[in-house]
Formats: structure tokens, C-alpha cells, sequence
């Protein structure tokens, strides 16, 4: 597999296996970092190999503010990561980084990725010159490209509009469209920021199916941004929350396929994470001021 | 059976269909009024009927006709080398920080000296024949298209620029599929100007060494005080100018249809 | 200026040019006058163009481009060539001793003569026959140019200035002088004659051209062409004026005429002192309304060629 | 101690400081060479030092800086008017149908005029005097500000219309928050091919009843031919361009400091 | 309350109430459209006068594609309604109807709105030439509108951002500057579509204790569009859900303060709303295929 290898820094530092958050939760799932956890779609082995993604001490400021500050990072080759974390914690920020469009990113270290990435932005960023299909086949030479895309858009349930302008699509059509556009060119690494954010119920679920069978065929790695912690559960083979710049919780999602909140592990990921992100999620919904009371430290 | 229903709008509204000729009419019937009402003085401007019949002479004696055929292809050529001298400049000095430092301040510096003065040199360098003539013209051009089309061209969401490097556009790639319709709008802009540019620049070139053109008849007649020819000239100058802005703004709106703006 | 060393000496050759030989020649009326007369074809070279050019700057570029090798213009264009270092010579010569300009005044002015100029604005324009006209004409009513407004204008603005009574006096040519006094003449506007002239036409080309044996030898040549052709349309003024005027100007008929004859009869001299007797005065007014160095009228000719135009013409067309 | 990674860039990257004038330095750079060289008849084109010595010499005599600052004086009174003007127009026509209508034809009409054309009824109505000059100027810097600033105009992007019609914006609140700052990027384009429109048009009314200002002095290098002061005119010429572009480009910087672009 | 009444047609007809879906759903909560329920949040009565949005037979056609289709709305005065329906159902294109930004809506009988009327568009749609605080503040006039939009943004969480470009915000933080300046002038009509969508799960519950107090201050009728059925049961008084053009399910929601999720009626609504979305949610989450086949009668 072609990888690009970054130098990122004078000061030489060898790239460092990370560890989770501060304390280890006590009772929670088993905290995994990097570890090959069993495919949660096919139940089949996964072909883990080194990492693909190895990024370390990686510093983003904004102005006077660290985003992401010495943040470590590594995805193993057909691992599947979900990123959840508050907004504006850095999640783009970071895909960004990881994607190389981040000119101004800093970190010591090293960055290695491999060469065909997708990135799927968080707006959706469909060019609105370029019809529908022409959008989604942007960039993709091989023969057959057309087909590829035709089938993308068929997929994403949008058979029938490869002629629209990007304008005359909804919110969530256009969100499918552009991760039709991520999914068509088969990436070794999949960067996706909140591609199901826009989308109902059902078709969330269509689409999960979706990225779970190219997922299936390909093997790609990939790193999910998310709000949605079942959806996290659900598809990751391991979850990151980010918070203050680093990744303050790496939890190894350790559950057969297929994967159903009612099963009462899901559900103790599902608290664990929620927790993570300052959420108690029983007793019910917290009022302003309970929210404000909870603080981060899951332990609490 | 259904109407529209609507917020007070803030936009234009519906465009009137032929809407922009009015304006045009307008001083058209202006000036007839002025000349019928006695209000114009026929020797400061003579009247529609008289310029009209001036027209009808020239084309009579099928001057008009010639002269407007040799110029169109002067300013056709001149058009076409310097769209393509303009864009080819705009597009190196927008993507590259080299191009940018050798062209863009060049350009800057080419745009504000005076055909005029250039033309002494253009005349040492090419002589008095056909090519000085295209090639002044295609200098005008090309400074309007290239200002608007390298303004445009930088002007770019760069987001689009991040999505280009993302899905791994080739330079070529990403000139056709960003680039350049990323700056159509700008480029239409700068062509619109060029096409007048183009048809002004006539004005100056006729004036060496021609012996047609609409430009050399305008010149003649300045020089014979043919203020009616004159007339005749301008209304030329005028229609074509409108026309080829229809023109190219027909183009421009078909081309560009993807645009949601506060026009349509 | 240039001096007088780098004249071309040397006798004139006296053969024809040799085969190959091609002049451009800037020279529109010659044209048309040999194309009409037929004796187009007769020119013992090749014209390898005919560019159009008249206004002296523009002619001055042709020069110094390459782009000419022969010119015809008024007085003034070989003073200003030398004083940009520009070496031309003037090959031949022709007098215009009627007046062409006639100073027309506003509507409603109260000038009468060249008298009434003091204190008044006069349209000028300085690097043109019109610009000299006036100077000569101030000098011979005696008025120095502080005692006018000289409102520099370019000639072709001189009738809407007129119009529109920003200058009180300027001086116009035909056509424009009878279009413009047949307009406003109720309105009292008048032309005031003056025996002022613009005196010379002549026919220069740049001193490199002269020291090429085969050019001189082609101008040499030319020269008769030149003359006889004026002396063609002289004298078929109707045939001239519909290949000229009307068909190639795109003037009326009654335009032409009045033009025509307002330029009077060629008159080619047999000797050149009164020419640069006139060149030096010229020159001398020019310096000294502070608008051009001063020249020695004698360097600007090349007086090999001296009489060639006189001995082509009939002694009528003589002097 | 840290260092940027990134993908290919498809953008320009960063840009050079003080970039631009190295076009402009090369040209000089070249034209010195050539000159120095032997490789250039100086009688075509003269040497820098012949021009700079040139140039010397109409400071000393004072003529140099005399024509400039009254020309500037001119040229900014025309540009304050022109820019007043197009940009009224093209609020104008770009906010409502009637304007449109009414305005946008006659500008592409005005616009396809040569001033010289123009010139004879202009001096009808105004004399020969400043305010003639003025009015000239101003009216080839109202095209280039109009043609550009109503194309910025039309151009802004609906979703912003249908904002401002959402959050109840008065019509004047609607021109000072959406569409003057929308259409700013096009009126800073409009804005510099405005700036170099008044400075050439310098050269045609400074031909009118005029004894000073740089298009006066290059018209009188003309008339006699003088190659060493236009070329003198030419450098003070691009020198202003490079100038006045570099200014407005700084102004437009800072105020345009909101965007994202391919360029920055 | 001042309102525009628009004239839709020249053919005349009456307003009408709007009725449910076709079939009326047997065993599940009482549809009930247009009748006061119990105001959710705060316990108290709700000053439900009459209806202060009333559209009949809204057409809208894209092309050849009917996407309202002869619809029929009516919302109270301080009734706060939520909006469900698949991803390109129309949801958005009828709340640029009902804002009056559509110009090329059409319909018979009569639209009528109340004139202050706030809407939160999907994309964000912040101004990117005015700092985050003048976007916040756009087209307010009384005095203190600085000192409003302050707080406003401060509620939202982006206090000190006030001079923030857009384009320096996240997603989400770009999403909460639309609702501030959408709450921040106290419409008597709330439209918002997905406000939430790009926020994690602490700060959307923050939001939604936001809109919850506001609402409970100035009582607006809302119309929420939500992807989140959780989220539209919590807060609403009445759900909507929109299928091929029309109001399929009209389900008030008669469920007392504080609600919560572990309600057994919640979630009865919350399945029954599932369903009119075509998503059987137990067993489990379905496959492609189960989701497929789930058709969109809620009484299969
Ligand atoms: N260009 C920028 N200039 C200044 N600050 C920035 C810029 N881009 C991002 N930020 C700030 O960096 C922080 C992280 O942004 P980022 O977009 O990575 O957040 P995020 O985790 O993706 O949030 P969300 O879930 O809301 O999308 C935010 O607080 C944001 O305001
Ligand atoms: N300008 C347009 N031209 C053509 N079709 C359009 C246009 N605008 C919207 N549509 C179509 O109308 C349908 C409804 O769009 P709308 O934006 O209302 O959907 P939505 O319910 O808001 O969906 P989402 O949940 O994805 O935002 C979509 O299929 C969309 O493609
Ligand atoms: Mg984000
Ligand atoms: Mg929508």
C-alpha cells in the first residue's frame, strides 16, 4: 500500500502508540487502543495490519487558541475509528489535518497516510457548476467512471437526478451526494465528518448499510466524525472522543455483529460515551442547569 | 388559477422582457423629440430623420457596409488574440506565485499606459500594416479580460480548491473542472468590456495608415465635419456595442445557469 | 539638429532605378491621382505600399519605423523630425500662395480683421500648419502672442469650439469653413481673409533612405510623377474630384469643389531659397513662442534635387 | 521546530513578498540590458539613462512635477465623481427592474462610445474648460465602476436575498449589510480599472485648452515626436498604475479580510 | 398579533382544519390536530388563540416533480409543532413557503402568517462578510441590539466569539449563531429547520433547554424540522409528518412535563412516528433489505 510519509518536524520524535484518556474508566468496556477488534458487519477476521494513519503531536492553533494540541493519532489499515466529540473540539479541524489540506497545521513527528484518501466534507461542498454526476465522478479517470458514479447516485437513492444542479437538491441530497462522491472512488482511507447529520431516520440507516458493505468489499480505514454515539457504536471498531485538543477517551467497541441497541453492552458503550461527552443519560434529559453541573470527568 | 405568494422582496423581481432596450429607446426618443420640439439645435445635432438618411446614403453607396465588414475583422482578430493572450495571463498569474510576480504587476503596469503613447513603439516594432493594428486592438482586450478574469480566477471559494485537492484533481483537471468555471463569471464580465474595448480600440488604429474601417470613416469625417457621418458612426458604435453585450450576455446566461443570484 | 556633414553627397544618379527597387510611399493623393490619370503603371519601380498617412507625427513614426521611405506634408513636420534627431530631407517643393485658412469667428463676435485679434482667444494648435497660420498672422497685424489667448485645441475641435463660443477666432479649411459659416453666419459668425499662407508642401524623405543608390535613384524618379500629378488634377478638377473627393473621401461633390478650389493652382519652384527662406521663418516663429529649438532651414534640403519637380511641369506650373 | 504538511497544493501557495514589482523590474532589468547591450536602437527606443537623465531635466525645470500634481488633481476629481456615479447606476439597475431597464442598456450603449466621439457635444454643453475635463474623466471611470459593480451586484447569491428578506431588513439596511458588501470584490475590479481610466483619459482631455498636466505633456511629445519624454510620461505613467493598483489592492485587502479565496 | 393575509387564488375557498392521515392510527396516541394540548415545558396553560399560520392547498413544483401537493397547514398561536419526513419530502421547501420566500409558490384558498417570523435555514446561512455579533444583529433596530445579540450568543455558547468571521467557526458553532440570531428577535412564527443537526449530544440538549425557555417566554408557534423523532416528541405539542407532498400523520402529542424517554408513552410516540418514517425500529435497526420492505403504513 502507497503511503505518504511527512516529515513534520526538525525535532525527531518516533511515532507513539496512543493511549486513552487520563484515568481508565473503572467497570466500562475494556479500553483498546489500536488493538484488532473482531469485524463488527461480517463477523469475519479483519486484515489489521501497521497503522495506516500515524500522526503524532500534531498542533493546531487558531489565532491565540489550541485546537488540537500534540494529538496522537493512529488507525490501523481496515480499521473503522469514530470520532465523536463537542463541537467545536476540533473533529474537522483534525480530518483536515489528516486529509493534508491543512497548510498551516504543525506537529512533530511524523504524518503518514496512505494516498487515495476521501474526505467528506461536512458541508457538503458539491461544486455548483458541475451537475450532479459530474460532481460525483470529479476527479476519477478510469473508463467506466460514469457508470461508477450513476451507480454511487443509485445507491445513495438519488437515481434519476445525475442531471440536477447541486442548488435543486435538499439538505440531505446533497449530503448523499457528496458521500456518494466519497464512497465511488474506493479510498484506502475514508475521512467522513458527520456525513449522516442532515439525513431521517430510515435513510440513515440505508446509508449505514451503505458504508458498511463498500466498507465489507474494500476494507478501507476509516475515520467517522459523529454526534450520534449509537451510530458510533454501532459501526466503529473503536471510538475516539476529543476533547481539549487530544483524544481524551480510545474505546475499543468489543460487540459481534450484528450490533442492536438493545443489546445491554451496546447500551453500556452507548453510556460510557455519552459520559465521555458530558451527558448522563439516565436520569432522562437533563435541564439547562443539571447539564451545566455535569462535568466531564466520567467517573463522577 | 395560482399566483405567487410572496414576502416583500428584497431582489429585483421578474425582469421585463426586453427590458434593457428601454433606456436606449428612451434617449432615442429623446433626441426626436428634441430635434422635432425645435429644441435641439440642428447644427449642435441633427436630427433622427437626417442621420437616418445619412445612413441610407452610406449604404447606398455601400461604405457603411465595408467599412463595418473590414473593421469586424479587426476586431474580431484582435478579439480572439487577446481573449486568449488575457485568459492564458490571468490563468498563469492566478495559479502560480511565479506567474503572479512576473505578470500580474506587468499587466498592471501595461494597463495604465495610453495606447497612444504604446503606439509608437507597436508601430517601430510591427510597422503600419494589418498585424499593429490586431495587435493593438488584442492589447485592450486582453487587460480588460485579464483584469476580471484574474480577479475572478483568484477569487475562488477556497474550499473548492480544498475539494479539488482531495479528490486528487489532476492541474489540468482542476483548471477545467474549478479553475475555469470558477472564474466564468469574472471572464464574462472581462470579455464584455473586451468586446468594446475591441471596438473603441478601432478608433485609434483607423487612424494609421487605413483606408477603410469604421474607425478611418469616423476620422474622416471629423476631418470634413461630416457631423451627420459622425452621427451615423456613433449610432453604429452604439448599436453594435448593445448588441454584442446582448450577445455575449445570452451566452453568459446559458453558460451559467447554475447560478443562483439576486438577478434570477 | 544634425548637421550638415551627414548630408548625402555624392551627384544624384541620373539612370533609371535599378530593377527590384521598391519605395513606400505615404503619399495618398499621388496615388489616386496616377491610378485616375492611368500612369500608375508607368512608375519605373515598385511601390511596395502606399500607406495612408498624412498627419506628421504619424509619417515621423512611419519614417522611423522603416515603414516609409517618402512623404508629402506641409512646412512644419521636417522642423519638428529634426528636433528629435530624426535626419529627413526635403526632395522637392511645391508653393501654395492662396491662402487655405480663413479665421472664422464665434457667433456673435465682434472681431472684424486680424486687427481686433488683441486681447482675444484664438483656437491653436501648435504642432499643426493651423498653429503656424495663426503665429504669421499675429505677426503681421503686429500683436505679440501675450497679447492673446492662444486656447490650445487640436484642429479637429476647432468648429465646436467655435459653436459652442469658447475661442473667438480660429483658423478653418475647406470644407468645414462654408459648412460652418453657412450655419452660423445669421447668427454673425464671419471669415476674416488674410493673406497669410501656408506656403509649402513639399515632398521629404529620411537622409538613410537618400544614401541608398537605388532609392534616391526611384525618388528621383517619383518627383515627376509627384508633380504632374497635381498638375492632372489641376486641370481635370472634375475627374479628380470624383476619384478623390467623392469616391475615396466620401465627401459631396460641392465639398470637393469648394476644396479644390481652395488649394489654387501647383506651382512648383524652379529654385528653393524663398522655401527655406520660409522654413527658417517658420522655424523662427515656432522658437519663439517657445515651442520648438531652433533649426537651420538650409540642412532640411536636399538640393540635388532642386528644380527636378519644376523641369517635369509646364512652365504655367512653374516658378 | 514545527513545519507545514500538506497534500499537493492546487493553489497558488504563498505568495512572495513584494511579488508583483518583479515583472515590472524584469522589464527594466531587459530594456537596460538591451540598451546597454548595443541590442537596441536608441534612435526605437532610448536608453534608461537617457530617459532618466530626461526625466532629470523636466524636474529641474519643474515641468514634471507641475503636470503631475495638476493632472492628479483632475484625474481625483474624476474619479470622486465617476466612482459616485457608477456606483449609484449600478444600485440602481441591479435593485430594481425599472433601473435596470432604464440604465443598463444606455451604460452598455454609453459604454460601446469613444470619448473622442463624445467629446465635440461635451464641449458643447460644458465648455472647454475644468469642469469638461472632469466630466470626461468621470465618465470613463462610471463605466468600469458600473459594469463591474452591477455585475457584483446581480451576482450575490440568493440565499443572502432570501436572508435579508427573512430577517426584515428595510431596503437601506438591505444595501449597506447584503449588497454593498456582496458586491464589493466586483466595485474594488470596478475600482481599479476606474483609477487607470481617469489617468488615461488624461491624455485625451489635457488635448483641450490645456498647458499643463501629464496628458498635455505626453500629447505634446506626440505632436513633436519627443521619444524620450513619452517614454518619460510612459514610466511616470506605469509607475502611477503599479501604484495606485498596489493601493487599491491593499484597501481591498483589508476590507475584503472576510474571504476565503484560492488566493490567500 | 398583526398577520399577512396573502391571497393565493382567484378561486376562492375557505381555510380548512387540517385532518390526520388517512387512516387513523388504532391503539396509539389520539391524533388530534389543532386542538390545545398542555403546554410541554412549563405545565402551564398555553394561550392558544387561532390558528396563526393557515395554508390550504399549497402547490409546489419543481419542473415536473410535485413537491407540495395541495398541502394543508394550520398552526396555533404558541403552538410549537415539529416537522418529520424523509430526506427530500419538502419539509424545507415548505417552510420557505410558509416564511413567503418562495415566489413561485402557488396554491388556492389563503397563506396567512404573522409578520415577525424568525427562520433558521438548513445551511447555516451566516453572512460571510459581517462578524459573527452583526450577523447575530442583522435587521434589528431598537437600541441594546448589541447587547441582545451578546447574550444571545452567549446562550448558544460562543461567548467571545463576537467578532469571529462565519468562516472561522465549526459546523456547529456556525448552526448555533443561526439559532441565536433566529431566537434573538422574539418572532411571533419560528420556523427552524434541523437547528440541531450538526451539534453533539450535551450541546443540542443545551439547545433544546434554550428554545424551551425562550418558547416559554414569548410563547412563538414554532414549526421545528427535525430528523431526531426523540427530539420532535420531547419538544413539540404536535408532530407533522410530511409524505409525497402531504401532512401524512398529524399526531399531537399529549404527553406531561418533564418528558422523558423512558416514558412508555414516549416511546409509543416514538414508534408510531418511526413507522409513519418507514423505520420499524424494534427489532433492532434493520438491514437494507428489512428497511426496504418496511412500507410506510404505520398499521402493518
Ligand atoms: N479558520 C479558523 N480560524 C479561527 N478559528 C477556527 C478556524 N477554523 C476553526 N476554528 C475553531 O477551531 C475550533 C475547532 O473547529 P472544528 O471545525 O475542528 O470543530 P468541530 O469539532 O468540527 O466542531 P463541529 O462539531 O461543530 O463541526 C472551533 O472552535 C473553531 O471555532
Ligand atoms: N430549486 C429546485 N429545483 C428542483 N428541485 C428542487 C429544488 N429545490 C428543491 N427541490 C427538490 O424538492 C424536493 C424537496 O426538497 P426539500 O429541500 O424541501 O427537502 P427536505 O424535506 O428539506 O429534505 P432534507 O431533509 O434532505 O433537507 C427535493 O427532492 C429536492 O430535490
Ligand atoms: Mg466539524
Ligand atoms: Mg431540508
Amino acid at each position: 500500500m502507497a503511503t505518504d510519509t511527512r516529515e513534520l518536524s526538525v525535532e525527531p520524535g518516533e511515532p507513539t502508540t496512543i493511549t486513552g484518556g487520563p484515568t481508565p474508566i473503572a467497570g466500562g468496556p475494556s479500553q483498546d487502543a489500536g488493538r484488532p477488534s473482531p469485524d463488527a458487519a461480517s463477523g469475519g477476521a479483519r486484515p489489521h495490519g501497521g497503522p495506516v494513519v500515524r500522526a503524532s503531536r500534531l498542533v493546531r492553533r487558531f489565532g491565540g487558541r489550541t485546537v488540537l494540541d500534540r494529538l496522537e493519532l493512529s488507525i490501523a489499515a481496515g480499521e473503522f475509528v469514530a470520532l465523536l466529540g463537542r463541537s467545536g473540539s476540533g473533529k474537522s479541524t483534525l480530518l483536515r489535518a489528516v486529509a493534508g489540506l491543512d497548510h498551516e497545521v504543525a506537529g512533530s513527528g511524523e504524518l503518514r497516510v496512505p494516498e487515495r484518501v476521501s474526505l467528506a466534507f461536512q458541508d457538503s461542498r458539491l461544486l455548483p457548476w458541475l451537475r450532479l454526476l459530474d460532481n460525483v465522478v470529479l476527479g476519477l479517470k478510469r473508463p467506466g467512471a460514469a457508470a461508477r458514479g450513476r451507480k454511487a447516485l443509485d445507491e445513495v437513492g438519488l437515481a434519476g437526478r445525475e442531471r440536477a444542479w447541486p442548488h435543486e437538491l435538499s439538505g440531505g441530497e446533497q449530503q448523499r451526494a457528496a458521500l456518494a462522491r466519497s464512497l465511488v472512488r474506493e479510498p484506502e482511507l475514508l475521512l467522513a465528518d458527520e456525513p449522516f447529520g442532515a439525513l431521517d431516520a430510515l435513510t440513515r440507516i440505508r446509508m449505514h448499510d451503505l458504508l458498511r458493505e463498500l466498507y465489507a468489499r474494500h476494507r478501507p480505514a476509516v475515520l467517522l466524525v459523529t454526534h450520534d454515539v449509537d451510530e458510533a457504536v454501532e459501526l466503529a471498531d473503536r471510538v475516539l472522543v476529543l476533547e481539549d485538543g487530544r483524544v481524551a477517551r480510545d474505546v475499543a467497541v468489543d460487540l459481534p455483529a450484528p450490533r442492536t441497541p438493545r443489546d445491554p453492552r451496546f447500551q453500556e458503550y452507548r453510556e460510557l460515551l455519552l459520559a465521555a461527552l458530558g451527558v448522563s443519560p439516565r436520569p432522562a434529559l437533563p435541564s439547562v442547569r443539571t447539564a451545566e453541573e455535569t462535568t466531564d470527568d466520567p467517573a463522577q | 388559477m395560482s399566483q405567487a405568494i410572496a414576502r416583500r422582496r428584497l431582489g429585483p423581481g421578474r425582469s421585463y422582457p426586453y427590458g434593457r432596450i428601454a433606456g436606449p429607446l428612451l434617449l432615442l426618443a429623446v433626441w426626436s423629440a428634441a430635434a422635432y420640439g425645435g429644441l435641439l439645435d440642428p447644427r449642435v445635432l441633427s436630427s433622427p430623420g437626417k442621420v437616418l438618411s445619412t445612413a441610407a446614403d452610406l449604404i447606398a453607396q455601400g461604405r457603411l457596409q465595408t467599412n463595418l465588414l473590414i473593421s469586424l475583422r479587426r476586431a474580431l482578430l484582435g478579439l480572439l488574440f487577446g481573449v486568449g493572450a488575457g485568459t492564458g495571463l490571468a490563468v498563469a498569474a492566478g495559479l502560480s506565485r511565479l506567474g503572479e510576480s512576473l505578470i500580474d504587476g506587468t499587466m498592471q503596469v501595461k494597463r495604465a499606459i495610453p495606447a497612444l503613447a504604446l503606439l509608437p513603439l507597436l508601430i517601430l516594432w510591427l510597422g503600419i500594416g494589418e498585424e499593429m493594428k490586431v495587435v493593438v486592438i488584442a492589447l485592450g482586450v486582453a487587460v480588460s479580460v485579464y483584469v476580471n478574469t484574474y480577479a475572478a480566477l483568484t477569487g475562488i471559494d477556497s474550499r473548492y480548491v480544498e475539494l479539488a485537492e482531495v479528490v486528487g484533481l489532476s492541474r489540468a483537471a482542476f483548471l477545467r473542472k474549478v479553475v475555469v468555471p470558477g472564474a466564468l463569471p469574472g471572464f464574462f464580465i472581462g470579455l464584455r468590456l473586451g468586446v468594446t474595448a475591441s471596438w473603441l480600440a478601432l478608433i485609434v488604429v483607423e487612424q494609421i495608415n487605413a483606408t477603410s474601417g469604421i474607425g478611418y470613416m469616423m476620422f474622416q469625417a471629423q476631418q470634413y465635419a461630416q457631423s451627420d457621418v459622425i452621427v451615423v458612426g456613433l449610432l453604429v458604435y452604439g448599436i453594435f456595442g448593445f448588441a454584442s453585450d446582448a450577445l455575449v450576455r445570452a451566452v453568459e446566461r446559458r453558460v451559467l445557469s447554475w447560478r443562483r443570484t439576486l438577478a434570477n | 539638429g544634425v548637421g550638415a556633414a551627414a548630408a548625402p553627397t555624392g551627384a544624384l544618379p541620373t539612370t533609371a532605378p535599378p530593377p527590384g527597387t521598391r519605395l513606400s510611399i505615404a503619399i495618398h493623393t499621388t496615388q489616386i491621382q496616377l491610378e485616375a490619370s492611368g500612369r500608375i503603371h508607368d512608375l519605373p519601380f515598385t511601390v511596395s505600399q502606399w500607406p495612408n498617412l498624412t498627419a506628421g507625427p504619424d509619417v515621423i513614426q512611419g519614417f522611423r519605423a522603416k515603414s516609409v521611405d517618402l512623404a508629402n506634408n506641409a512646412g512644419i513636420p521636417p522642423i519638428q523630425a529634426n528636433a528629435i534627431g530624426l535626419d529627413t530631407r526635403i526632395v522637392a517643393v511645391r508653393l501654395s500662395e492662396t491662402p487655405l485658412y480663413v479665421f472664422a469667428t464665434a457667433p456673435g463676435s465682434a472681431v472684424r480683421d486680424a486687427a481686433d485679434f488683441r486681447g482675444k482667444r484664438i483656437a491653436f494648435s501648435q504642432g499643426q500648419a493651423q498653429g503656424v497660420v495663426v503665429l504669421r498672422a499675429l505677426k503681421e497685424a503686429g500683436i505679440s502672442t501675450e497679447d492673446v489667448h492662444l486656447v490650445p485645441l487640436p484642429s479637429t475641435q476647432f468648429l465646436t469650439a467655435l459653436q459652442a463660443r469658447q475661442v473667438d477666432v480660429a483658423p478653418l479649411a475647406e470644407p468645414t469653413l462654408t459648412k460652418y459659416l453657412t450655419q452660423y453666419r445669421k447668427d454673425g459668425a464671419r471669415g476674416i481673409h488674410t493673406d497669410v499662407v501656408d506656403l509649402l508642401s513639399i515632398l521629404w524623405a529620411p537622409t538613410e533612405v537618400l544614401r541608398d543608390e537605388a532609392r534616391t535613384a526611384a525618388i528621383r524618379s517619383f518627383i515627376p510623377f509627384w508633380a504632374q500629378g497635381q498638375v492632372w488634377a489641376y486641370e481635370n478638377p472634375a475627374r479628380w474630384i470624383e476619384a478623390y473627393y467623392v469616391k475615396d473621401q466620401g465627401v459631396t461633390r460641392a465639398d470637393g469643389q469648394r476644396i479644390v478650389a481652395s488649394l489654387g493652382k501647383p506651382c512648383f519652384p524652379t529654385r528653393w531659397d524663398t522655401a527655406i527662406a520660409w522654413e527658417q521663418q517658420t522655424s523662427e516663429l515656432l522658437t519663439a513662442g517657445g515651442f520648438d529649438p531652433a533649426v537651420k532651414a538650409a540642412d532640411l534640403f536636399d538640393r540635388r534635387f532642386e528644380g527636378i519637380a519644376a523641369a517635369s511641369v509646364p512652365s504655367a506650373y512653374r516658378k
